[in-house]
């Protein structure tokens, strides 16, 4: 960490000698920290999964969602902090709901990925501001098709066929790269990414952890929604060991 | 101590991903008397620890009514508890003015959770120094939430907060499986029991706690004394002597900030 | 308001009635509503109870006769200054179910009244309850918020029918009297009610505004309370809504075959 | 299902009957710009209830209520909008129906109509509505005022829909025409035992 | 009677949209009035917004050139921004945002017409107060009054482009015939996936219709042909 006690890493407005914003290096850190958050393309559609970390016991399940609804037909999952990540959340259904309201459209997955982006991007041009400690993945359906994009807190966004963020993020995106996404559905894409979310997950190490999924696809109608698997929750975990082991 | 740099200015990231401002207004919460929470499917419970900072003057009021379906237990800074709740307030004020019909706690809790979020964004501003219990009944059930600094809120069976909560905590995390099924009343009364394990051996009177309750047919009201006075003498624990000292106290009660130097702990 | 078109309000009729006793006090109101020659619905209550979610024992109740749409802003706007003065108390002085009195609610309405001065409430209303000696009280405004306390009033498309008729029969003193004397009626409850059923028939005979089978509200005295932490003292009330038709049988010899609602 | 430009019945094909949410029925008669705002006001309304996502979600009474204020603050702006409109539902076993006017009367009723509906429509719906009719007593009883008003409403065309709407869920039917009757002898030869002209 | 040559110009009009299979055709006539006075009696009413969009102007001329003025310009951003061609369905919500944001002060209705490659051919009436109404075929302008019966009658579903086009000039010159503030030209457009084709159809190569002559030179053309009357023997 040569950055450290050099000084230029104390403003998101002051760059390194070498060129560097560091606040929004370490800012991408929290994110770094957080449960693994992956989203994928097949090809009808966009899933969303999040390995959220349970912090006590006492939670009740199903509770502080981290994949949120920013449209009818768009959907966003947060990886780092969960409050910042509602800011962008709160943004992102008025920005979809500003381009309606003027253009009588729904907002094309790419520009709601733009407007997303300037926003995070305008925490960083400010010395009174930080940089947002989240990324998020953003999937939407439009008359374009399923898109899939990725937000990070400096503010660049990217479009994927397939991409993770948080702790596990290298390990999830090895085995994204191994699946054929061009031939898959997203019913068969939801267990690969439940299965993902369960494989990077070490047991012994890691806290406990909730996997929340959804889906933007046909069966869905083109709109976001929650996928709650009807096996309870036991069950869905020996039912992806399963097919873990096999597959290992 | 190059850590110090990164801890005066809520717009400040540490190298490893952290807020510090935002980690000690968390601990704000730690220095304030305790307050705890607990749900069953029907009836929530609040219940807080009044301590009086004199002999002379009165204890602060940790307790308040948001609306007939709603109220808050808070710990740590009172003054910021009190904006808040009056904000919560104003919300079903509104809410009710538009809809004629209560607002959704869950939603609440959320707009309460971004509102303390932008302290922890702006450079003018500071997080608030409170968490919040939120207890309220509606539509899907009765619902207890627990709003910390940071702008994180979680939804709980039960929990403790403030100072010395481990213990009432670790006693809740033992017994919460059963709390869906309790009545009012067995609620109540394991509130208290929470409530003397923070007490660390201090006698439980109805004068050292305030308890609340809301729940299915019952709009949130604080119980009167008396009532909270015959309770615990049914239930035998004012006179207990010291208990058993609380688990692993001192560490156990504060994992996050020192611990773990490489995580985030503003997750939890 | 010529100024900008007639359009901004209508009248949408409507009697409200309300006599204060020693230790009671009653309010009534019809429950038509309608505009010109055309019935709305007559089902409507044109009382408010401003808090009745939170405080069961209430202290006061406002009818209101007049533009529908402003009757119900006003009250709705009452209702949610009246809250925020119960948090206040709640907060401030640790009081519970401590509620604002029939006198202080009265003042708020002529406050809430005039603040709308040139855009007013086209509403014509009347505050009843019981005041913080636990007698009957009855304020009685216009639309701009100039009020009286009075021992009886009435309002709306029925009022001037209504007036004369109570002036009669509720052996008030006169108020050019001195020392001056309170203008409660020496009725009994019993009475007070019997005579508030027949200004109705009457005036449901005349104005076509008005529906026979009044809502009811009445309050009465019962004792004195301590409160736990303030000395002070504190009423307890009872109120109860008497709207069942079937209660009285007026000689005109018909009975209206729909029901009346609860409020 | 006209809407009227003057005395044209210029556009033949406008739905006035909208489901708002799962539970809420919404009808409008007035202007149609307005009324297309007021969906689009809803439209927002809706998809922020429902992308909460919580188990939570608006009924007929609530959106009744948020209609009301949207009129009500409009005709405060002196900038009101030109409709009437009808709200019904079903929530939680609870039947609501209730109206809005242009400058914010409203009301609720067991039954609701607006502009000439209240004139010609409501006697009709008071002599005949009572608390437990079956869903075919209930389309008869409509089918009878709509016909009344086809003939004294000029406003009117022969084109209906009507919507039901249950804890169930929403149907809103197809547009379809009623049959009109002419079959008195007076209309034949009208002036038969009354001499003179109309 | 005076011309009131002060007056705003003002387009008393007929213009058409009409949808057929894989795409649309607009049509207007030509005459611009002031008062009474003929201002323009070739002008345009059927203006360019995007590429793929055109739109029919009727009532106050001002108003609606600056309408359109602003919806071509809300849409050349727009299409930068998404970096493809809006879509016809923008291009009416823009014209019917800014017709019912202003409506206290416009008198302006429009039909939009266009082709993208999503939804196809699509018309959208957006007439006075600001309401947007997506139609298989409208019409608009003081004409159209006249042409309210005849499209009832006329309208079939899926024509082909000739007959569309066909049946938009036969309506503007019925309209022209008889409503005085209508004339001059018929301009058409026609849009669809190969993109917008123009047409002008003048003033003396319209139908004739009731009451209606044949265009001469001269009355001595006709006293030349021989045709004439025997003087009139009183």
């Amino acid at each position: 960490m040569s950055s450290i006690g050099t000084g230029y890493d104390l403003s998101v407005t002051t760059f390194s000698p070498d060129g560097r914003v560091f606040q929004i290096e370490y800012a991408a850190k929290a994110v770094d920290n957080s449960g693994t958050v992956v989203g994928i393309k097949c090809k009808d559609g966009i899933v969303l999964g999040v390995e959220k970390l349970i912090p006590s016991k006492m939670l009740l399940a199903g509770s502080n969602r981290r994949i949120h609804s920013v449209h009818k037909h768009a959907g966003m999952a947060v990886a780092g902090l969960a409050a910042d990540g509602r800011q962008i959340v709160a943004r992102a259904k008025s920005e979809a709901t500003n381009y309606e309201r003027i253009y009588g459209e729904p907002i094309p997955v790419k520009e709601l990925a733009d407007r997303v982006a300037s926003y995070v991007h305008l925490c960083t041009l400010y010395w009174w501001l930080r940089p947002f400690g989240c990324g998020v993945i953003l999937g939407g359906y439009d008359r374009d098709g399923p898109q899939l994009y990725m937000i990070e807190p400096s503010g660049v966004s990217y479009r994927y066929f397939g991409t993770a963020i948080g702790k596990g993020r290298q390990a999830a995106k090895t085995e994204i790269e191994k699946l054929k996404l061009s031939d898959m559905t997203c019913k068969q894409g939801i267990i690969e990414v439940a299965k993902i979310i369960y494989g990077i997950h070490d047991e012994a190490k890691d806290k406990a952890f909730e996997l929340e999924l959804s889906w933007i696809c046909e069966d869905s109608n083109r709109q976001h929604q929650k996928v709650i698997f009807k096996h309870n929750k036991t069950l869905l975990i020996l039912f992806v060991w399963k097919e873990i082991n096999t597959l290992f | 101590m190059f850590r110090n740099q990164y801890d005066t200015d809520v717009t400040t990231w540490s190298p490893a991903g952290r807020l510090f401002q935002v980690e000690y207004a968390m601990e704000a919460v730690k220095q304030g008397s305790a307050a705890i929470g607990l749900r069953s499917a029907t009836h929530i419970v609040l219940a807080t620890v009044n301590k009086a900072t004199s002999e002379l003057s009165s204890h602060q009021k940790k307790i308040f009514k948001v609306d007939d379906h709603i109220g808050v237990a808070i710990a740590g800074l009172t003054a910021d508890g009190r904006v808040l709740s009056r904000y919560l307030r104003n919300e079903c004020i509104n809410h009710s003015f538009v809809y004629e019909s209560p607002l959704p706690i869950s939603r609440l809790v959320i707009q309460l959770a971004d509102k303390a979020q932008v302290c922890t964004q702006r450079s003018w501003k500071r997080p608030y120094g409170v968490g919040l219990l939120v207890a309220g009944l509606d539509e899907t059930g009765a619902h207890l939430y627990y709003n910390c600094p940071s702008g994180s809120y979680f939804e709980f069976q039960s929990i403790a907060i403030g100072s010395r909560s481990q213990a009432a905590k670790t006693y809740l995390e033992r017994r919460f499986e059963g709390f869906e099924k309790y009545s009012r009343e067995e609620l109540i009364k394991d509130g208290l029991f929470a409530i003397k394990e923070t007490l660390q051996g201090e006698k439980l009177t109805s004068a050292i706690c305030t308890v609340a309750i809301v729940g299915v047919g019952e709009p949130f009201h604080v119980i009167d004394q008396q009532t909270i006075e015959r309770v615990i003498e049914s239930l035998d624990i004012g006179d207990e002597d010291a208990p058993p000292p609380a688990v692993a106290e001192s560490a156990a009660d504060e994992p996050t900030a020192s611990q773990e130097p490489g995580t985030a702990p503003m997750d939890i | 308001m010529a100024l900008r078109g007639d359009w901004v309000y209508e009248n949408n009729g409507g009697t409200c009635v309300a006599i204060a006793g020693s230790d009671y006090c009653v309010v009534a109101a019809d429950t038509r509503l309608s505009v010109g020659y055309s019935i709305h619905t007559r089902d409507y209550s044109k009382i408010c109870n401003l808090c009745d979610l939170l405080f069961p024992a209430d202290k006061c109740v406002l009818a209101s006769s007049g533009f529908q749409g402003d009757m119900k802003a006003l009250q709705k706007n009452l209702a949610a200054k009246h809250l925020v003065s119960v948090h206040l108390l709640h907060i401030y002085q640790h009081q519970h179910n401590k509620q604002m009195s029939c006198p202080a609610m009265a003042r708020l309405l002529s406050n809430t009244l005039y603040y709308k001065r040139f855009f007013p409430y086209y509403t014509f209303n009347i505050l009843g309850g019981l005041d913080n000696e636990g007698k009957g009280c009855v304020y009685t405004y216009d639309a701009v918020g100039s009020y009286e306390r009075v021992g009886y009033s009435c309002q709306g498309t029925g009022g001037a029918l209504i007036m004369p008729v109570l002036d009669n029969q509720l052996k008030s003193p006169s108020p050019l009297l001195l020392p001056a004397r309170d203008a409660v009626t020496p009725l009994s409850e019993s009475e007070a009610v019997d005579l508030v059923k027949d200004v109705f028939a009457s005036a449901t005979e005349r104005d076509i505004y008005t529906v026979r089978f009044p809502i009811f509200f009445f309050f009465q005295f019962l004792a004195f309370c301590e409160s736990d932490i303030f000395p002070t003292q504190q009423h307890a009330y009872s109120s109860r809504v008497l709207n069942d038709p079937n209660e009285y049988d007026p000689l005109i010899g018909f009975r209206l075959s729909y029901r009346i609602m609860h409020k | 299902m006209a809407g009227s430009y003057g005395s044209t019945l210029r556009y033949k094909n406008v739905e006035r009957i909208k489901s708002i949410g799962k539970h809420t029925l919404l009808g409008a008669s007035g202007e149609v710009s307005d009324f297309q705002e007021i969906l689009r006001y809803l439209d927002e309304l809706i998809i922020y209830d429902d992308m909460w996502d919580d188990g939570n979600s608006l009924g007929p009474k609530e959106v009744h209520n948020y209609l009301t204020r949207v009129m009500y603050n409009r005709r405060n702006k002196f900038d009101p909008l030109f409709n009437s409109l009808v709200v019904g539902g079903v929530k939680n076993g609870q039947k609501y129906l209730g109206m809005v006017g242009m400058i914010g009367t409203h009301y609720e009723d067991n039954h609701v109509a607006t502009g000439f509906g209240n004139h010609l429509a409501r006697p009709l719906m008071r002599a005949e509505w009572h608390e437990d009719m079956s869903f075919e007593e209930a389309v008869k009883l409509l089918e009878k005022c709509l016909l009344v008003l086809l003939y004294r409403d000029r406003s009117a065309i022969n084109k209906f829909q009507i919507a039901k709407i249950t804890e169930v869920g929403v149907t809103i039917s197809e547009p379809y025409a009623l049959k009109t009757f002419w079959g008195f002898l007076a209309f034949q030869n009208p002036t038969k035992g009354a001499e003179g002209s109309w | 009677m005076d011309p009131d040559l002060s007056a705003p110009h003002s387009m008393g009009t007929t213009i058409i949209g009409v949808t057929y299979d894989g795409g649309v055709v607009l049509g207007a006539d030509s005459r611009t009035s002031t008062g009474m006075y003929v201002a323009n009696r070739a002008s345009d009413k059927i203006t360019q917004l995007t590429d793929n969009v055109y739109v029919c102007r009727s009532g106050s001329a001002a108003d609606s050139q600056i309408l359109s003025d602003y919806v071509r310009y809300f849409l050349n951003q727009h299409t930068i921004q998404l970096g493809q061609p809006a879509t016809v369905k923008v291009a009416a919500n823009l014209v019917r945002l800014f017709s019912y944001q202003n409506k206290n002060m416009l008198q302006t209705g429009l039909i939009i017409g266009g082709w993208d490659k999503y939804e196809g051919g699509q018309i959208y009436s957006v007439p006075l107060g600001g309401t947007v109404l997506k139609q298989p075929f409208t019409i608009g302008g003081s004409g159209s009054s006249y042409l309210y019966g005849f499209f009832d009658q006329a309208w079939k579903d899926g024509m082909s482009k000739d007959e569309a086009e066909k049946l938009v000039v036969k309506a503007v010159s019925l309209a022209i015939a008889r409503d005085g503030a209508s004339g001059g030209v018929v301009r058409t457009v026609t849009i669809n996936a190969e993109g917008a084709t123009r047409n002008f159809y003048s003033g003396d190569s319209l139908p004739l219709w009731h009451e209606e002559l044949e265009p001469r030179n001269s009355l001595l053309d006709i006293l030349v042909s021989g045709a004439s009357p025997e003087p009139m023997s009183i």
